[in-house]
């Protein structure tokens, strides 16, 4: 404390004096993103993750569902079945690079939606639950006790029983088991912020509860989410996957990463590949949300910012600066 | 890099040795792994595959038995032998000096008792299935004679009684987990969830089998069973995968019994017209799954039940793959004002068997390839289940079931009427004539039973086209090195220690 | 002692609607009679079983004779095994218990231990390798990792046995596949704990002292540090009490989470409902344990 | 150049930072000698505790860097010592005291392990180290000692946490103290306390003591040297005497012109209507009554400071008031309209004529608002006021009314320095055009140049546009200098209340004179006098 106090202040003071041209907020983002090498790749690989989910399906599902019992369980590595083949074929002949990149769509939409939604619910529930009179977070908390205790294959069971197991319907199911995570955080988040001056300004001022929420509390709420919901997004993948291993998941003909992993499987002694390379679009998927939910926390927290603020090039720019 | 690595696992190799599991089995003791864990040892429920392969002739016997192995059709077990004394009452001679394993003897009460025991209404076992409508009388003519009157007269009730176990007449009327039986074994310890171990009994009254300990343990990924017996940790997997049969040494292929097929909802056009039944047929290349999606060995279908069975029909021919002749066809019945642009539902069972997600979408492009519009769902087995059975619900779109029927007992009559009957609960047709030619061969006898039965499934194959038949499925066994063991059409629902013998 | 009281009727009302829900939700899925027999089996079989099991009353009458059997400890008899759902459970549970126990426990020690000296040196080649690798490892389908543990380890070294129970062997491939994933996760919580803790004030105050480092991280950090830690410990082990139903499935392991991905299959409604009361009933336990920590570590909660 | 005890030689600490690097110190340069207190004196941000970082290690590297420089402790330079080697010196013969000592205690340990600890990385044994703690605390007059042991930090107030921290450091009898703002959050009382305990040690001990403190006051009270700093810089050093009466830099005599306390005090307003009239409120959370019915009077344009020590219930009366927290009993007149039973309908439209101004204008601005959101969003909530249009010119009218530029309205927050931020609270209070602000210790966090500043805009706005203040405070002086009546509490109740001349000439009550005779003078030799007076 005794060191950082005066440093913040004194590069405040500098800051205001002086008073700069604010370099873009886009840049400075990009450029803390680059001090971090595997945030970077992280980032890129998931903007790849994305482009295939968008125009993946348009370009390739034609091949992708094309089967071809000739080229049943081809090895990888080889071209000639065309560069489609390069990661091999699956059971029925079909091009397992294509089909991943088809299946990027689902993959990613079901883990964004049931994401979003759970995060959306979970948020909305959270403040109620923390700024609301007490009767409703206790109603609330206890509401999510129950969610939380409920069994999410049984959820499943139910939802893919009494629905069908279409993509819509597995978002569902994982939204649900997820709304209790965002529920308590943003709870626990307001419970904290509420009590802080600004808030109390806002009330003296006049401020509706409502405007009070949405204004004022749940922008300082969004960045714990934001957080929370990259390491959810992988969390959901994972179960999407093993939903779809114990067969209650997505079905074919619909195709997800984790259901070709699961679908492979049981060739693992054979043909290694089938279920290997889905697996591993699902880590690095994972691990790219995993690294980027770690720089997130760092990029997002003032007191950890700057070591993704020192460069050498920093150091050498601000030295004549100062000097 | 790969030096460090060599050194690190050798050193960790050095570590473990004395640790590692040995579990290369002692003497007369075998480890099978199963498929599918047990969750009640009920002998009326020993039909039930899951069941049947653990008590069934190992712990729990039967009157008679059907020989699958070398087909001399119904062979005698507790019954020395029997006769059919006319107006529907059969005699069965019992074997004498049989005790159970809590030590009491076996007479001809315990034959009745098991059999009123089983279809009590306090129970729900598996045995009334095989017996239907048809009432059973038992009279005791001595303590080893027991006279048998079934009403309607019932052709095969030596076979029926093959299916039912008999228990001691004390045994009570609710689900037992604790089976007592005649059979060669008796049940030593079950920890559920874990394991069940048969140990042999001194006192049987047939001839001693070589196995003296059964330990049976569950696994549900086959590929995990497999591995099992290649590392020596059990002897026998009846069932893995075909994917994992990779050891020509120690896995053995099998017909199973199990016969796969679309059932067709006739009631629904575009399927009602048989046209599209046929088209539908024709648009399926059967051989391109042997060898490819199926392991070698599997047999195109044209009838319900494999072809051990009696009255099998070899005259009866598969529908050849023939795309154009569907297209032909379908286009034809377009001309008659088919829908036959309707979108048809195939509707697959995830866990059917291995690689059924793979069958289904080769069938379901298959008979897009053809022209129809298919749509494939993958659904869990209850939810299939509530489809397969009537009633069927109102409005239901046009489906294909892609099920699998076991008919492993020697008789059609199984399977017929509730496959193929209008009031067969999985029935998808409703032919008056295919009624008739049922219920005329279920109580024919001998050469007649045969023949009309060859008739029947001729008659259906060709003329009413009722359902897309496909496969009798192969399964692989895998058998550990220290034992012998061939396996049978009937493995699947039973699995007799007796046929186990050690090298 | 009254807030423990508060807590007990609070949970036991959730429970109780968890319950309720699961009930009806439950019987909405399905006929067990379809499931139970076999697919031949007579109208009049199907009638029979239902009947037998209640299963044709009204909804509303299977769940007073339900609450009220409940009332009198009867938690029914499961309709697959014939013996009381409780039975069924509790046995299950046990292995569960154990499972999670082993693993919570050597998770949060590898966690703590590991997430603390990489948090002394943030960014640095130790924390960079061991965040990496722990991150790698949480990515992957646990499916996945079990199977190949088992090429690997079983087949293909032949170290470990493949499945199953018995030896102290049978423990380490399951163990080792469900470490993973907790282990990630709470080695990033430690990590990140350790990280804001070494900048607290106190920190501070035991350098000026004189503290050596190894004292300042093992003492003086890491107890604050561990109160969010113990949070996430807590809920990951809930995670598990829940049943580990992949790395059970796999590895023939006979818990709770594979009698619960059976019994929902077989729609066996009284083990369903048995097991979520006993793993229920477990977590809260548990958290209250946590509590108990949490007070045990830090005396500001204890007031 | 003769040996010093402890010498800090030509020290120059940087800190990288996204804005580039900021020099901390530059080339610092002093010394302090057994049974010598000096003082460092700075306002924040003037690197016035860096050098006390450097001497015990605790500059975290990276981001800092110590560009240059020598700290010579009795012979050895501390800068190219082992890490060991400081370890062994730092807690045994340099010790330090910290401000804030709640968050600087490790809340999960009771303070005897804590107090024992120092000494047994010290090598003490373990029975001597546990007969010593309680001789400490003895000694720092910690009541109820033995029991003291076993208490966790938490237990404690500000005052006797600040007594264990002065515990700890003199445990292994160290040679010097460095101690960095040991009573800036403490009440003056306790302030006054615990320098005395400081004092009295020093005298016994003979130690060097190393005093870090924005407070002229407290320099007057227990220097005998000081040094000033200024933006990383040493500006002047000398003894307290000759630094005030004789500054020579120009920062140094900005400082003690802008040390409140010493210009007229107001002159009582005529009688006229009151604008609110507080009667008998009470207020209990379970047995602790905040509010013990509490009853005054307030005019318009008037200013009435309500002074006490910490528990006093000063804030709670305004957040009664403004009905951010609801009054058990009582009634609060506005206008003749009671606040305390009022609908919320009405409570909407009082809100536009009652603002408030917070102690921490960190805290009570948004982080995620821009300037002119903030300001702006007393026009969102009552559009009645000015419309859509207006908004932009009037924005910038309001903060050049407070002393800021227009263009001030794009940023955020954070690009404000302490003061800066405050006169942006305050222009949001007035953006509603109120006719009372109560001010809850709006001054008490900033430094003193600058709280000179933000009293000297609140007078203006008192005077041309006529707005009343309850002023909410803690530091007498300043309430010397903007008051017009004065009311001092103390648990719950009122004490005493009269014209800013009756109470700080002439105080009625006991309570009051302990209070007033607590503070400290900035200028040596009347605080000397006042010492001596107490004593």
């Amino acid at each position: 404390m005794a060191v950082s106090s005066p440093l913040k202040a004194q590069h405040m003071s500098t800051l205001t004096s002086s008073g700069p041209a604010e370099p873009s907020r886009l840049r400075v983002v990009l450029g803390m993103l680059w001090r971090d090498k595997f945030a970077t790749a992280a980032v890129i690989f998931l903007l790849i993750a994305i482009l295939c989910a968008i125009l993946g399906p348009a370009l390739l599902t034609e091949a992708a569902t094309r089967q071809n019992l000739r080229a049943r369980n081809f090895a990888p590595f080889s071209l000639d079945q065309g560069w489609l083949m390069i990661l091999g074929g699956d059971a029925l002949g079909r091009p397992l690079l294509a089909r991943i990149i088809v299946a990027a769509r689902n993959t990613l939409m079901i883990a964004a939606g049931a994401v979003a939604l759970s995060a959306s619910i979970g948020a909305m529930l959270g403040l109620a639950a923390g700024y609301g009179p007490r009767w409703l977070g206790t109603v609330i908390m206890r509401l999510a006790d129950v969610i939380m205790s409920f069994p999410s294959l049984l959820l499943a069971v139910i939802v893919l029983y009494m629905l069908s197991p279409s993509v819509g319907n597995v978002i569902l199911v994982l939204a649900v088991t997820r709304i209790p995570v965002y529920l308590r955080t943003t709870r626990a988040e307001v419970l904290e912020i509420k009590e802080r001056m600004f808030v109390q300004a806002a009330q003296v001022m006049g401020a509706s509860s409502l405007r009070i929420v949405f204004r004022h509390i749940l922008p300082m709420v969004i960045p714990t989410l934001v957080t929370i919901a990259t390491l959810d997004f992988a969390f959901v993948m994972l179960a999407e996957s093993a939903l779809s291993f114990l067969g209650i998941g997505i079905q074919p003909p619909e195709i997800t990463w984790g259901l070709m992993v699961a679908q492979g499987k049981q060739y693992l002694a054979n043909a290694w590949w089938l279920a290997f390379w889905p697996g591993l679009a699902i880590i690095l998927t994972t691990l790219s949300l995993n690294l980027l939910s770690n720089w997130l926390r760092i990029a997002l927290d003032p007191a950890q910012r700057w070591r993704l603020e020192i460069t050498p090039a920093n150091k050498i720019g601000g030295g004549k600066a100062n000097g | 890099m790969k030096r460090t690595t060599l050194l690190l696992s050798s050193a960790l190799a050095l570590a473990l040795p004395p640790l590692a599991p040995a579990f290369a089995q002692e003497g007369k003791d075998v480890t099978i792994v199963l498929g599918e864990d047990i969750d009640l040892m009920e002998p009326c429920m020993a039909t039930r595959s899951n069941i049947g392969r653990i008590i069934m002739e190992n712990v729990s016997e039967t009157l008679t038995e059907y020989d699958v192995k070398s087909g001399k059709g119904v062979l005698p077990r507790l019954a020395e032998s029997w006769e059919d004394m006319g107006g529907g009452t059969w005699r069965f001679h019992l074997r004498e000096s049989v005790t159970f394993s809590d030590g009491s003897a076996f007479d001809a009460a315990d034959v009745k008792a098991s059999y009123e025991r089983a279809s009590s209404d306090k129970l729900t076992c598996e045995t009334p299935r095989y017996f239907g409508d048809t009432k059973l009388t038992f009279d005791v003519v001595d303590e080893h004679t027991i006279d048998i009157t079934a009403d309607p007269a019932q052709p095969i009730l030596p076979l029926l009684m093959s299916l039912v176990t008999i228990v001691p007449s004390e045994t009570p009327v609710e689900f037992v987990r604790e089976p007592v039986g005649t059979g060669p074994y008796k049940l030593a310890s079950w920890s559920p969830g874990q394991s069940v171990v048969l140990e042999r009994r001194d006192d049987y009254w047939g001839e001693q089998p070589a196995v003296e300990k059964a330990t049976y343990v569950f696994r549900t990924d086959p590929a995990v069973a497999a591995a099992m017996v290649a590392q020596g940790e059990a002897d026998l997997a009846p069932s893995i995968s075909a994917v994992d049969a990779t050891d020509s040494e120690t896995d053995v292929s099998y017909l199973n019994s199990e016969t796969t097929y679309l059932r067709l909802d006739s009631a629904i056009p575009p399927i009602s017209d048989k046209r599209v039944r046929e088209a539908l047929n024709m648009s399926i290349d059967r051989d391109a799954f042997v060898g490819t999606l199926l392991p070698e060995g599997t047999v195109p279908a044209v009838a319900m039940v494999p072809p051990t069975t009696l009255g099998w029909n070899p005259d009866v021919k598969e529908y050849p793959y023939d795309p154009e002749k569907a297209k032909e066809l379908l286009a034809a019945a377009k001309a008659d004002g088919v829908p036959v642009d309707t979108t048809l539902y195939l509707i697959g069972r995830s866990n059917l068997f291995p690689g059924v997600t793979e069958v289904s979408e080769a069938l379901q492009q298959m008979m897009q390839d053809v022209g129809f519009n298919v749509e494939l769902q993958m659904v869990e087995v209850a939810q299939q289940e509530e489809l397969y059975s009537k009633p069927f619900k109102e409005g239901r779109p046009p489906q294909m079931l892609f099920v699998s029927h076991d008919n492993s007992k020697g008789d059609p009559v199984f399977s017929m009427f509730f496959k193929y009957d209008s009031n067969g609960r999985q029935s998808g047709i409703a032919d008056p004539k295919v009624d008739e030619m049922i219920a005329k061969a279920s109580a024919a006898t001998g050469e007649e039973r045969t023949k009309d039965w060859q008739e029947l499934f001729a008659y259906l194959h060709d003329e009413v086209v009722p359902d897309v038949l496909l496969f009798h499925m192969v399964s692989f066994a895998r058998v550990g090195d220290r034992i012998e063991f061939t396996p049978t059409i009937a493995t699947n629902s039973m699995l007799p220690l007796s046929e186990i013998s050690f090298k | 002692m009254p807030r423990y009281a508060s807590r007990i009727i609070s949970s036991f009302a959730s429970l109780v609607l968890l319950l309720v829900m699961v009930f009806f939700l439950s019987r909405l899925t399905g006929d067990p009679a379809a499931l139970f027999l076999p697919d031949d089996a007579t109208p009049q079989m199907i009638e029979q079983f239902r009947e037998l099991h209640g299963l044709n009353d009204p909804m509303i009458v299977q769940f007073g004779r339900y609450v009220w059997d409940v009332l009198h400890l009867n938690f029914g008899d499961s309709l697959r095994q014939a013996r009381p759902a409780i039975e069924v459970v509790t046995q299950a549970f046990v292995w569960t218990l154990w499972l999670a126990l082993i693993t919570m426990a050597l998770v949060t020690a590898a966690a703590v231990v590991i997430g603390s000296l990489a948090a002394f040196r943030p960014g640095g080649i130790f924390d960079r390798i061991v965040t990496f690798t722990s991150l790698i490892g949480a990515s992957a389908p646990d499916f996945w990792v079990a199977i190949v543990g088992i090429t690997v380890f079983a087949i293909g070294l032949g170290w470990l046995p493949t499945s199953g129970t018995g030896t102290v062997w049978h423990w380490i491939l399951p163990i080792a596949v469900l470490f993973i994933r907790p282990f990630g996760l709470i080695l990033q919580v430690v990590r990140g704990s350790m990280v804001s803790a070494f900048g607290s004030a106190y920190v501070k105050t035991a350098r000026a002292k004189g503290v050596r480092d190894r004292s300042i991280i093992f003492v003086h950090t890491l107890r604050n540090a561990m109160l969010p830690v113990i949070t996430v410990v807590g809920d990951q082990a809930a995670a598990l009490l829940n049943g580990a139903v992949v790395v059970e499935t796999i590895f023939g392991f006979p818990g709770v989470g594979k009698l619960m991905i059976d019994s929902i299959l077989n729609r066996d409604f009284n083990v369903i409902l048995a097991a979520i009361m006993v793993t229920a009933i477990a977590i809260f336990v548990m958290n209250l344990l946590i509590d108990l920590a949490y007070a045990l570590l830090d005396p500001r909660i204890r007031t | 150049m003769a040996d010093h005890l402890l010498e800090v030689r030509n020290l120059s600490v940087r800190f990288h930072t996204a804005q580039g690097i900021v020099n901390a110190v530059n080339n610092v340069s002093w010394h302090v000698d057994r049974g010598e207190t000096l003082a460092i004196l700075g306002e924040s941000g003037s690197g016035k505790s860096v050098s006390s970082s450097a001497i015990l290690n605790l500059i975290d590297m990276p981001p800092g860097e110590i560009t240059s420089g020598e700290i010579l402790f009795d012979g050895l330079n501390l800068l190219t010592a082992t890490h060991e080697e400081r370890r062994r010196i730092n807690g045994k013969r340099i010790a330090m005291i910290f401000q804030d000592p709640l968050s600087h205690l490790n809340p999960v340990y009771t303070v005897g392990w804590q107090l024992r600890e120092v000494m047994r990385v010290h090598a003490v044994p373990a029975a001597e180290a546990a007969a010593r703690a309680l001789d400490l605390m003895r000694r720092v007059g910690m009541p109820e000692p033995e029991a003291s042991l076993d208490k966790y930090p938490h237990q404690f107030s500000g005052g006797q946490r600040q007594r264990i921290m002065i515990a700890m450091a003199l445990a292994m009898k160290p040679d010097i103290i460095i101690a960095d703002e040991p009573t800036t959050a403490l009440d003056v009382t306790v302030q006054a306390e615990v320098l005395k305990l400081l004092r009295e040690l020093q005298d016994e001990m003979g130690l060097g003591l190393v005093l870090i403190t924005h407070d002229l006051g407290v320099v007057a009270e227990v220097a005998d040297r000081v040094v000033v700093m200024n933006a990383g810089e040493i500006v002047e050093a000398g003894t307290p005497a000759e630094i005030y009466h004789h500054a020579k830099h120009p920062y140094t005599r900005k400082l003690i012109a802008a040390a409140p306390g010493k210009g007229e005090m107001n002159a009582p307003m005529a009688e006229g209507e009151a604008l609110l009239r507080v009667e008998r409120a009470c207020k209990s959370y379970g047995p602790f009554k905040a509010l013990n019915d509490v009853s005054f009077e307030l005019r318009k344009g008037e200013v009435l400071a309500v002074v006490g020590e910490s528990g006093s219930g000063k804030s709670t009366v305004a957040k009664a008031i403004l009905r951010l927290i609801e009054a058990d009993s009582g009634r609060a007149l506005w206008k003749g309209r009671d606040l305390f039973t009022m609908p919320s309908r009405e409570l909407y439209a009082m809100r536009r004529e009652i603002q408030m101004v917070f102690q921490d204008p960190t805290q009570s601005l948004n982080p995620r608002m821009s300037i002119f959101q903030i300001i702006s969003e007393a026009w969102v909530i009552h559009p009645e006021i000015l419309p859509k249009a207006r908004w932009k010119e009037r924005v910038a009218e309001l903060l050049t009314q407070v002393g800021l530029s227009p263009d001030h309205a794009r940023r955020y927050p954070h690009q404000f320095s302490g003061g800066q931020r405050q006169r942006i609270a305050i222009a949001r209070a007035l953006a509603l055009e109120p006719e009372l602000i109560i001010a809850d210790e709006a001054v008490s966090a900033l430094d003193v140049s600058i709280q000179a500043q933000v009293i000297e805009l609140l007078a203006k706005l008192k005077r041309e546009l006529g707005i009343a203040f309850i002023f909410i405070a803690h530091d007498l002086p300043v309430v010397r200098d903007f008051a017009d009546h004065v009311m001092v509490m103390e648990k719950g109740r009122v004490v005493e209340i009269g014209t800013v001349r009756e109470i700080f000439d002439t105080p009625a009550q006991p309570y009051t004179r302990r209070l007033l005779a607590a503070g400290l003078d900035p200028d040596p030799e009347v605080q000397k006098a006042r010492r001596r007076a107490v004593a």
